[in-house]
């Protein structure tokens, strides 16, 4: 059952992947993101299963940093909107210099 | 003389303070506010200079080469030491910085106006970056001091500077960042050779000495050594830097710049290349060629010098040709030549100097620099007149003052084996009165016919507090330089002996005994060893005993090495055993 | 009967993800990722990692989902949905693009049952053994509080910084 | 200074010697003193010269758009005689004095000991570097002794006629200062013991000369005249260094007697070592002697306070090139291409100087010609090896050209003040507007015309002596060569070319009608006593400074029966211990000089001869210029064709060197500032500068800003990566 798992996680890594890709709207890149991440956990969770506990807890860890971003993800993307009135990434170019 | 000041035990401390007593004002002088920053400043820097006179005490002239010495390991792992060690040559770089620190402090009190606190704050930076290059015995601990003084430099120019201050600035950071990055590269390579040929890792000169190469090899680290320092001096192609950082540069800035920034890289030949790299500097063609530029960059520098319309300028084209007599004087690898070279890094410290205070002194009244705005002066400011003509002559060399001692010993080195380069040479001396006298006489002669300059105001208490010393200097020096030429001597006859006569002489010795004493340090495991192995004790495996054979290079490192190989799996398995219990 | 349910929380998950990729509006997406989620969840008991389960649930679709539910709301998204697509090259590119991340991860996987690395390890049996004897919450809390307690102190401090951070950056106007 | 310790070899020797029992006094007092009046006299200069500062400061802040002439003009008011102003007269001269009497002292007691070795005076380690040690070391012999006497001799007079020339100047304390300054470094020259430390007062005369001839620096031509005269006194210079280098990495020393000990020993006769050294060293001397091609400083130096220019470059200075012939006697006996050169160059300069003093009108230029024409003379004279002559008339000439130029002096300041007094815009140095001062300065014309028959060459004044001995010496030199009568029968025309211009001057100064205006004539007075008794003095010395040393026969002929000449060839023996070397080296290899001239004759005859002709030529222009009606200046004006026109533009030379020297260094040096700094060198720096930040733009078109770019971007470096792992 691991390798399916880790098949499984692979695919939702890439299907998260291709969200990133082909969305614009701020929030659901965000969500893909989510997808990504919790492709990763499940692999972990996996192969916890066989090599110990420590899978699980890089799964809290992971958690707890996706809380993290989330919240500072969210914040940041409200503070854009007010200013643009718009979460569609091809509006706002703030990453050149 | 000495016995009177034993109880104060210079020895252990003083090239310490040197350091980083200018580092330890950076606070006080933060804190002191923007009006007392500068009085300050110049407190600090006047102190550092009577201590350093403890140096001159210090050191033994019939004592061995390298005095005051000291290591205490930094990165063990890497063999960084931070080695401290000073011989005649560097003894009287580091009294030639301390001596101009507080001039030129002093003399920018009027020409500084804003951001002072920063300004004074990046002065004694600079001082520690310099004091550190002169007297560091490490490779790697001479580099960080190197690019240590390029930062307080670099704004130095661009924060307090004129009004291309920025392009000065770039110019300067990037032509001397270039140089010493291959430097880098050149010194990563010598400390892997010496590496292998040691047995051990060390960044220490004293056990890179001597590092075996092919020619080849030796040609190419040369090259990457010899274009650091070559732009520092600067030598002939490379000295486009020179003239905007100066003209650029506040007055202080100028000073420091010519008087001691410039040495750095005359300095860096003397200590690192001429003795890392004997064969590649004796080698008939590198000759050829380092005095050929040195030859251009006197006569050359001082025609464009001739026509400058900066007077700024003007001085730092000089700067150019004085030190092309340096590399001539360095390059005839004779005792008197490298004297000769000495001699006017020191009188053109203090001769360059002064010239840089006194157009300074012009700018603070006139903010122009243009020759032609001047003109008659001598009338309206008598001793300033009397101090540039002065130091005009010291500048150019005639005898009585320092510039000619260094000069003559310079070209005599020179003509023992290259005749007709010192006659080249010589035709400077013509092309020194050339540039000089116009801009003396277009300054302070001629008719005084510009009203600004009527009631221009002559020089003031502070000012002449500033010229005075140097003036002094100029013709003590040129009179009896005895004292410093025999201080010299020790460390030029040891560069001379181990680059002519086959790496002999005092510095084969100095490399011995420093050999000897690291072999004991590492078999009794005294000093940091012993410590290190406090540290480790009763950490199992029990640590292999360092010997500097079998393992290779980590040889003396391998008193810190973990033993890594086994790591990995034990810490594994210690984590499921500790679930299991 | 394991290997069924994890099928069929595994059609879900993928199901889900596909949909939060393609959901028109955010609302829609963010559903689709509820559904994952609790998929994922579920996966995660077959395999033993009951903890994790339930902070998935509580946490992940509990608390984080919301708040996205609450910034979606708030800030009234989703309704020009077209704008919200990468159309033509882009999409084939990003698709190939995945596609060959998905063949190589693939390609990686194959056989990595049978391993030789898993003889070192415990194995399923080790871990019942210490789910058995400490517990499912027990074999997490012993090494985070033990050998991973720094770590765990400093995701405290994180996530401190992110509420912080969070504030400041969202707030009208400091 | 610390005691005096005899230290190297020769007065080790000196002493060793039986009977040399010379011990100087306080040699080393002689040279502290013009030095001590140096430092005395500055401060008090900077005092003055700040307080003139001061007031000139003030005067523009009350009239901010004054005219820069009308507050130049304030030192010719005189300003009250303050403190500063008192005090130079005493210090400036005083310092001379004892100078003077203590070389006087030094003197009697060398003519008192027998001395065969320089004693050669130690101070203290100057240059003590790997295998060179230079001691600063002071040496005194004969030749040094008759140097030290003619600089602090002649110096203290000039000195003493200065207080009465210069006391109006605001710069008074400032000039005695650099003529203090000037005597010291002088002395140095003389005294010094090894090359190096002659070198220090070579170029400190150089430089004092520049100060001086650049006195009045406010006016453009007087400020380039200094310069001009640094910068080909450096060109010389230069060939002094490279003669002390190879001499060094010949000898291994730079110890006149430990060079010339050794010289005959390891030096080849006439080998090319040897000679190129002396060709330096010539190239040395003529720059500070004012030789072909050297020359062109020396009558723009006249730019300068006529004291100075009597003292510096007519007595002393400009005879330092001389002096270092006379000094390396031994190397130019070695050399006899060297030496010919020498003479050579003497005579050309002499002769072409001559042509061109014929037509100057400008008293002082004349003046200045004359002297390097005599000096031309001298060169002459140490180039076939009759030093003894050559510095013979370096002393006659130190007398009878500084009472000239002091005269001339004289004359100018009276022409000065006339002219000033009612504000008349002539030049007061142009001899076309002077005429008849005989009478209002009856004993500036006895001196003058005094000096003028020494000059001359007329028996029995000093001139005479020392000029028709170095002429017999190179007509008798013609066994050498034919070059040498070539040089005697140049020599012979420039004495009688200078008996003629010598004499126009005179005519044109002090004879014939007035030319300065009715106005102006009634101010013409004769000098205070303070610049007509050291006038005296030198005429004095003019008259019996050539006794010192006669030919044997002249003395032993009728003239000598008189009684007049007492001393038969003094100099001669007295520089002997010089010049010993020298002369058997010559001796040995060219064999002695004939004693006949090249067209017969003995001494006797030819003093005859000479005097006659001399004579004659007076009468002759005399004659001719009395009988002339002078035109002033402004009528006049410059000759506009012909020789005369050649002459007054001195044949161009220094359009000449302008043309092919001065303006192509400059344009080379424009060329390598504007092309290959700017250009060539910054282009390539800010070349590559301009290619990193090309590419630093290319690589910016990436940065869209674009979410999804970086994304992708992202996405297909972990890609690659993957790939990289897997694959």
């Amino acid at each position: 059952m691991l390798v399916e798992a880790l098949v499984l996680s692979a695919i939702l890594f890439v299907i998260g992947t291709a969200g990133v890709l082909i969305r614009r709207n701020a929030i659901i890149m965000f969500l893909c993101i989510e997808l990504m991440l919790n492709a990763v956990n499940l692999s972990f969770v996996a192969l916890s299963r066989y090599l110990g506990i420590e899978g699980q807890l890089y799964v809290f860890f992971v958690m707890t940093v996706a809380a993290a971003e989330a919240a500072v993800g969210l914040a940041i993307i409200i503070a854009i909107f007010r200013h643009y009135e718009t979460v569609n990434v091809d509006n706002f170019n703030l990453l050149k210099w | 003389m000495t016995g009177l000041f034993d109880g104060l035990v210079f020895e252990s401390w003083i090239l310490h303070a040197l350091i980083w007593l200018p580092l330890a004002g950076i606070p006080v002088v933060l804190l002191a506010g923007e009006e007392r920053a500068k009085e300050v400043a110049f407190g600090w820097t006047l102190g550092l200079f009577v201590v350093s006179l403890g140096l001159w005490l210090a050191f033994d002239p019939a004592g061995p080469l390298f005095q005051l010495q000291s290591s205490v390991p930094w990165v063990e792992m890497w063999g960084v030491n931070y080695a401290l060690g000073i011989d005649g040559i560097s003894l009287f770089m580091i009294l030639l910085t301390t001596f101009t620190m507080p001039i030129a402090i002093l003399g920018s009190f009027r020409y500084i106006r804003e951001r002072q606190r920063e300004f004074y704050a990046l002065m004694l930076l600079l001082q520690t970056g310099i004091v550190g290059v002169f007297a560091s015995m490490d490779l790697f601990l001479f580099y960080v001091f190197f690019e240590l003084t390029l930062v307080p430099m670099y704004f130095i120019v661009g924060v307090w500077g004129g009004e291309r201050r920025i392009y000065a600035a770039v110019k300067f950071f990037l032509y001397t960042a270039l140089g010493s990055l291959l430097m880098l590269v050149g010194i990563l390579y010598l400390y892997w050779q010496a590496n292998l040929a040691n047995g051990f890792a060390s960044f220490h000169v004293l056990d890179l000495l001597g590092t075996p190469l092919s020619l080849t090899e030796q040609l190419w680290l040369f090259a990457a050594f010899a274009l650091a320092f070559a732009i520092k001096v600067p030598i002939f192609p490379l000295h486009t830097w020179l003239p905007d950082a100066h003209v650029e540069a506040p007055t202080p800035g100028s000073v420091v710049l010519a008087a001691v920034l410039l040495k750095m890289g005359t300095y860096g030949f003397l200590r690192f290349v001429l003795p890392f790299f004997p064969e590649a500097s004796a080698h008939p063609t590198v000759v050829m060629v380092m005095l050929t530029l040195g030859v251009i960059g006197i006569i050359y520098a001082a025609l464009v010098a001739a026509v400058q319309p900066d007077a700024k300028k003007l001085v730092a084209y000089t700067s150019v040709a004085h030190m092309g007599f340096v590399v001539l004087g360095i390059f005839a690898l004779n005792v008197n030549g490298l004297q000769g070279g000495l001699v006017v890094m020191i009188s053109h410290g203090i001769s360059t100097g002064a010239l840089f205070l006194i157009l300074g002194m012009l700018y603070e009244r006139r903010h122009t620099r243009r020759i032609e705005d001047f003109g008659g002066l001598a009338r309206v400011a008598p001793l300033l007149a009397t101090a540039l003509v002065l130091t005009a002559m010291a500048s150019i060399g005639v005898p009585g003052t320092s510039g000619f001692v260094g000069e003559f010993l310079a070209l005599v080195g020179t003509f023992e084996k290259y005749p007709v380069m010192a006659f080249l040479a010589a035709l400077g001396v013509i092309f020194a009165a050339f540039y000089m006298l116009p801009m003396v006489q277009r300054v302070l002669f001629n008719k005084l016919d510009r009203k600004e300059n009527r009631t221009m105001p002559d020089l003031s208490g502070r000012e002449i507090a500033v010229l005075s010393p140097l003036l002094l200097l100029m013709v003590v020096l040129g009179v009896y330089p005895a004292p410093v030429l025999e201080r010299l001597e020790p460390g030029v006859r040891a560069i001379v002996e181990w680059v002519e006569e086959g790496q002999t002489g005092a510095l084969r010795s100095a490399r011995e005994a420093h050999a000897q004493e690291a072999e004991l340090a590492t078999e009794e495991l005294d000093g940091p060893g012993q410590a290190l192995l406090d540290r480790f004790e009763g950490v199992e495996p029990p640590l292999p005993q360092p010997t500097r054979t079998e393992e290779g290079e980590l040889g003396r490192s391998a008193l810190v090495a973990f033993p890594q190989t086994p790591a990995a799996p034990t810490e594994i398995f210690t984590v499921t055993s500790g679930d299991q219990d | 009967m394991v290997d069924l349910l994890f099928y069929v929380f595994a059609a879900v998950v993928l199901g889900g993800g596909i949909g939060v990729v393609l959901a028109r509006s955010p609302v829609g997406s963010l559903l689709f990722m509820l559904a994952t989620l609790f998929a994922m969840a579920g996966i995660f008991v077959l395999f033993e990692a009951h903890f994790l389960a339930a902070i998935q649930v509580m946490v992940y679709a509990g608390a984080i989902m919301v708040l996205f539910l609450f910034v979606i709301m708030l800030l009234n998204l989703g309704h020009d949905f077209r704008k919200d697509f990468t159309y033509g090259a882009g999409m084939i590119a990003a698709f190939a693009l995945a596609g060959l991340l998905a063949g190589l991860l693939a390609r990686q996987l194959r056989g990595t049952g049978d391993h030789p690395l898993y003889a070192f390890f415990p194995g399923p049996e080790g871990m019942d053994a210490l789910l058995a004897e400490q517990g499912a919450v027990g074999a997490i809390a012993h090494p985070l509080f033990t050998d991973y307690v720094v770590a765990f102190e400093l995701t405290g401090i994180l996530l401190l910084m992110a509420l912080v951070g969070a504030i400041a950056i969202a707030k009208q106007r400091v | 200074m610390t005691e005096p310790a005899r230290t190297t070899t020769e007065a080790l020797a000196a002493t060793a010697q039986a009977g040399s029992g010379f011990d100087p006094v306080l040699p080393g007092i002689i040279l502290l003193l013009p030095l001590l009046g140096f430092l005395l006299n500055g401060i008090l200069a900077l005092v003055a010269g700040s307080r003139s500062a001061t007031a000139l400061r003030l005067a523009a802040l009350a009239e901010p758009d004054s005219e820069e002439e009308r507050v130049d003009h304030q030192h010719e008011v005189g300003a009250p005689k303050r403190a500063t102003h008192t005090l130079p007269t005493w210090i400036g001269p005083g310092v001379m004095l004892l100078a003077f009497l203590l070389t006087a002292a030094n003197f009697l007691r060398m003519l008192g000991a027998d001395l065969h070795d320089a004693v050669v005076i130690s101070y203290w380690s100057w240059m003590p570097t790997g295998a060179l040690s230079v001691d600063a070391a002071i040496q005194l012999d004969q030749l040094s002794m008759i140097m030290m006497m003619v600089i602090t001799g002649v110096g203290f007079l000039i000195h003493v006629f200065s207080v009465g020339y210069m006391k109006e100047d605001p710069g008074y304390p400032r000039y005695f200062a650099y003529l203090n300054l000037f005597v010291f470094f002088m002395l140095v020259l003389v005294t010094g013991a090894n090359f190096p430390v002659m070198f220090v007062g070579w170029e400190g005369v150089g430089l004092c000369s520049y100060l001086l001839i650049g006195f009045w620096f406010q006016d453009r031509e007087k400020a380039d005249a200094g310069k001009k005269a640094f910068i080909v006194n450096r060109i010389g210079d230069v060939g002094l260094l490279m003669a002390m280098f190879i001499l060094f990495s010949t000898f291994g020393t730079l110890n006149y007697g430990e060079i010339f000990a050794a010289a005959p020993t390891t030096l080849v006769y006439g080998g090319g070592v040897v000679t190129a050294i002396t060709l330096f060293l010539l190239l040395g001397a003529a720059g500070k002697s004012a030789q072909i091609p050297l020359y062109v400083w020396l009558p723009d130096a006249m730019a300068g306070p006529t004291p100075v220019s009597a003292l510096i470059h007519a007595a002393t200075m400009v005879t330092a090139g001389v002096y270092l012939v006379a000094r390396a006697s031994v190397l130019f006996a070695l050399a006899p291409v060297g030496a010919a050169a020498v003479a050579t160059i003497g005579a050309l300069t002499a002769l072409f100087a001559a042509t061109i003093a014929l037509k100057q009108y400008d008293i002082k230029k004349v003046l200045a010609y004359s002297t390097v024409s005599q000096l031309g003379f001298m060169f002459m004279g140490v180039g076939v090896g009759a030093y003894a002559a050559g510095v013979f008339h370096l002393m006659t000439h130190a007398f009878f050209k500084a009472l000239l130029f002091l005269g001339a002096g004289a004359v100018i300041h009276s022409m000065h003040h006339a002219l000033h007094a009612t504000h008349k815009d002539w030049d007061a140095q142009d001899m076309r507007n002077m005429g008849g001062l005989r009478r209002p300065m009856k004993w500036t014309w006895i001196f003058m015309w005094i000096a003028t028959l020494a000059i001359a060459g007329i028996w029995p004044f000093a001139g005479f002596f020392s000029k028709d001995e170095i002429i017999w010496y190179v007509g008798t030199s013609a066994p050498f060569g034919p070059l040498y009568a070539v040089l005697w029968g140049m020599a012979v025309v420039t004495a009688l070319l200078t008996a003629f211009y010598m004499t126009r001057m005179m005519i044109l100064t002090f004879h014939g009608p007035n030319r300065t205006g009715e106005a102006e004539r009634k101010h013409l007075h004769e000098a205070p006593l303070t610049m007509t008794i050291p006038l005296g003095v030198l005429a004095i010395l003019s008259i019996f400074g050539g006794w010192i040393n006669v030919p044997e026969s002249v003395r032993n002929s009728f003239f000598g029966g008189f009684g007049l000449l007492p001393m038969s060839e003094w100099l001669h023996d007295w520089l002997l211990p010089v010049t010993a070397a020298a002369d058997a080296i010559r001796l040995e290899q060219m064999g002695a000089y004939a004693y006949q001239s090249p067209i017969g004759g003995s001494h006797v005859t030819w003093g005859f001869i000479a005097t006659g002709l001399a004579l004659a030529v007076v009468i002759v222009a005399s004659r001719l210029f009395l009988s002339r009606d002078v035109k002033t200046a402004l009528e006049e004006g410059e000759p506009t064709s012909g020789i005369g026109k050649l002459l007054y533009n001195k044949w161009y030379v220094d359009e000449f060197y302008d043309r092919i020297i001065v303006q192509p260094v400059i344009g080379i040096s424009r060329f390598s500032w504007r092309v290959v700094d700017r250009v060539l060198i910054d282009g390539t720096v800010n070349a590559v500068g301009a290619v990193s930040r090309g590419a630093g733009w290319f690589g910016s078109l990436f940065q869209t800003g674009q979410l999804n770019t970086y994304a992708f971007i992202l996405a297909l470096g972990a890609l690659a990566l993957l790939g990289v792992l897997i694959l």
